[in-house]
C-alpha cells in the first residue's frame, strides 16, 4: 500500500521470518496504530532497516486474495485492519453502524483539513452559510479539535483536524492529503 | 458539462448545501465558464431557479436571498457603460471575487469528494476489537471542547436541586459545627440576628437546613432565643448563655439518637 | 495449530480464497472467541463444511514461522491470538500503551475546571454520585490539586485544575478553555 517493495516470493526478501512474525503479533497486539520507532523499541536487537523490510514483507503478504487483513500506514504509523471487502460482513458482527458524514461535514472537514488552523467564520466564508452545527458535531466525533484562538478581536476559537480524522481516512500524516489544485472541476 | 434534462423544479433547495452549492449545480447544468466572468449568466439562472421555488411556495433561507442580491448587484456592473478609464486601478473587481470564491468552494467540495473515496476506518476498514487497556502515560480521551461539553451534560443532568441522598450525610457531620459556626456569628454581632437574613447566607440549601436544625435544637437546649413581634414579622434571633456554656458534644449526641431512631 | 489438519499448499484445499480471507477478517476484528455457527451466519453463501476447512486453511497458514499470530480452537469458538512466542514483547507493548482516563475521571475534570475553585461536595452535587475516589485518583496523577479551604462551616478543601491539566488536554492557559456561550453559540 504505502511501501511499494513487491516481494512475490515471501522468503525471498532476506528479512528474517520471525522478525515479520513479531511485528505482525506487534500490531496485531496494538490495535492502534504503531509507530516504527515503537516497533524499533520493543524489538531492540532488530535494525529499524529490518523492521521496515518486514512491515514491507508484511504488507505485500497482507494484500493477497486469500488474506483478510491489510496493512494500512496510518496517523504516523502501521496499523492492521480489515479488508474493505468483507466492510458488511465485519460491520454487521461487530453490530456497528457504518460511520457516515453529511455533505455539509464532508465539506467543513475538508475545509479544516486543508486550512488549518481555521475559525468558524472562515469556514462559513468558504461555505456561504453558517456552520455552527456541522462544526460542532465535527467536535463531537473528535474529528476536530480548538487548538487554540485567533489573537484578533474577539479572540475566536481555531480548530484542526485530529488523529481520530487520519485515522478515519487512513492517512498516514496531514500531508498525505491529496492537493487542492488537483482537485478543481470548474477550471479546465 | 452537459445540461441536465430534470426541469429545474423538482430539486429542492433542501438537496443544497447552501446558495454556493446551488450557483455550482446552476454552473454545471448551463455550463457556465466561470473564467470568463459570465456574470449575468449565472445570476439569471440563480433568480430564475429562485423563481420557480417561490411559485412552489417552497420557503427561502435568509442566505439564498442575499445571494439573489448580490448576482443582482454584480449584473448591473456588467450591464453599466465601461467607465474609459477604470476609476482605481487597485479595486479588485467584485465580479473577480465572486468567481473566487465560487471556484475556491468548488475546490473544497471536490477535496470533500476525495476524502469521500478514501477508504473509512468503521465503513469500509475495520480494527480489532480494542485490547486491554494499557499501562503507560495518560491519554485525556477528549479534548478542551470535549471537557466543556461533558460539563454541560452534567449540568442539564443535575438541574434537579439537591440530591437528597446527601441530606442525612451532611446532618451527621455538620450540625455541631454548623451550629457553633451561626453562634460565632451572633456572637460577632452583638449577640442578635435575623433567622431568614443568616440561613440565605449560607452557600447551599443542604447546609441552610443543617443549620435551622441547629437553631431548632439551641432553642431545646435553652442556648439561644427566638422572637417574633407579630405575624410575618422577622424573626429574632439571640444568643442567652455564655460562649463557656455551649458544648457542641450536646448537638452531636442529639444527632446520635436521630440516628438511632 | 489447534486444527491438525495440515495444508503444505495453501490453495490446493479447493476453499474460495475469498472464503479464507473473509473468515480472517472476522476473527481478527470479534477479538473474542466466533463459534462456527456465528462464522456461518455472518457467511450466508457458504457451506458451513467449506467453512470448516477454510478454518483449516487459516490455521495451518497461521502456523508458519513468519506469521505473528495463531488460531487458537478455544472453549468458545475459533480466536486469533498473537503466537506464545512474542509473549515478552507484547506485554512490553501493553504496557507501554496510554492509559485513558475513565468517564468519571473525565467528569469530575470538567466540573473542576469550569467551576474552580470547587470543593468535593460541589463536585458531589453536580455529579449526584460520590466523587472522593475519583478526586483522590486525580490527584495523584497531578490533574488537580488543593487550592486552600472554603470558609464556611467543615472548611472543606478546594481544588483547582493544574498545569498538568493545561498540558494534557494542549492548552497554554486556562482562559483558552472554550466557554458555555461558545459552545451555545454552535447549538443554533
Amino acid at each position: 500500500m504505502s511501501d511499494e517493495t513487491v516481494l512475490p516470493f515471501p522468503g525471498a526478501s532476506g528479512v528474517p521470518p520471525k522478525l515479520v512474525a513479531a511485528v505482525e503479533a506487534l500490531l496485531f497486539a496494538a490495535g492502534a496504530p504503531l509507530r516504527l520507532d515503537a516497533l524499533a523499541s520493543l524489538l531492540p536487537d532488530a535494525h529499524p532497516d529490518d523492521i521496515r523490510a518486514a512491515l514491507g514483507v508484511l504488507g505485500a503478504r497482507c494484500g493477497q486474495e486469500d488474506r483478510g487483513i491489510v496493512l494500512t500506514e496510518v496517523a504516523g504509523g502501521w496499523q492492521l485492519r480489515t479488508d474493505a471487502r468483507f466492510a458488511s460482513e465485519v460491520a454487521q458482527l461487530l453490530r456497528a453502524k457504518p460511520v457516515k458524514l453529511s455533505r455539509a461535514a464532508q465539506e467543513v472537514l475538508a475545509i479544516v483539513a486543508y486550512e488549518q488552523p481555521v475559525t468558524k467564520q472562515d469556514v462559513d466564508h468558504v461555505r456561504g452559510v453558517d456552520s455552527g452545527a456541522t462544526v460542532k458535531n465535527l467536535l463531537q466525533r473528535g474529528l476536530i479539535r480548538v487548538s487554540g484562538r485567533r489573537e484578533i478581536p474577539g479572540r475566536p476559537l481555531e480548530y484542526r483536524t485530529t488523529r481520530a480524522f487520519l485515522q478515519l481516512l487512513s492517512l498516514s500524516e496531514l500531508s498525505d492529503l491529496p492537493t487542492l489544485e488537483e482537485a478543481s472541476q470548474l477550471d479546465e | 458539462m452537459e445540461a441536465t434534462v430534470e426541469p429545474a423544479w423538482t430539486v429542492h433547495t433542501e438537496v443544497f448545501e447552501g446558495p454556493l452549492d446551488l450557483l455550482l449545480y446552476l454552473v454545471q447544468r448551463d455550463g457556465i465558464d466561470l473564467k470568463r466572468l459570465q456574470v449575468a449568466r449565472i445570476a439569471d439562472a440563480y433568480l430564475e431557479f429562485l423563481d420557480h421555488m417561490r411559485d412552489m411556495n417552497l420557503s427561502l433561507a435568509g442566505e439564498y436571498l442575499v445571494m439573489a442580491a448580490t448576482l443582482v448587484h454584480l449584473k448591473s456592473l456588467e450591464l453599466l457603460p465601461r467607465l474609459p478609464t477604470p476609476v482605481d486601478e487597485d479595486a479588485p473587481d467584485p465580479r473577480e471575487e465572486f468567481a473566487r470564491q465560487l471556484q475556491s468552494y468548488a475546490r473544497y467540495r471536490e477535496a470533500a469528494d476525495q476524502l469521500e473515496r478514501r477508504p473509512w476506518l468503521g465503513r469500509d476498514q475495520f480494527t480489532r476489537a480494542e485490547p486491554e487497556s494499557g499501562e503507560g502515560e495518560l491519554d485525556a480521551g477528549l479534548d478542551a471542547f470535549g471537557l466543556l461539553e461533558l460539563y454541560r451534560e452534567l449540568l442539564a443532568a443535575s438541574e434537579a436541586p439537591e440530591p437528597e441522598v446527601t441530606f442525612a450525610h451532611e446532618v451527621r457531620l455538620d450540625l455541631g459545627t454548623a451550629a457553633m459556626a451561626l453562634l460565632d456569628s451572633l456572637r460577632a454581632h452583638g449577640g442578635h440576628g435575623e433567622l431568614t437574613a443568616l440561613l440565605s447566607s449560607l452557600p447551599n440549601r443542604a447546609q441552610r437546613v443543617v443549620t435551622f436544625i441547629g437553631v431548632l435544637e439551641m432553642l431545646r437546649l435553652g442556648w439561644i432565643a427566638l422572637e417574633q413581634r407579630f405575624h410575618l414579622a422577622p424573626i429574632e434571633l439571640s444568643v442567652v448563655v455564655p460562649p463557656e456554656v455551649s458544648d457542641p458534644r450536646a448537638l452531636s449526641g442529639w444527632v446520635e439518637e436521630a440516628e438511632a431512631g
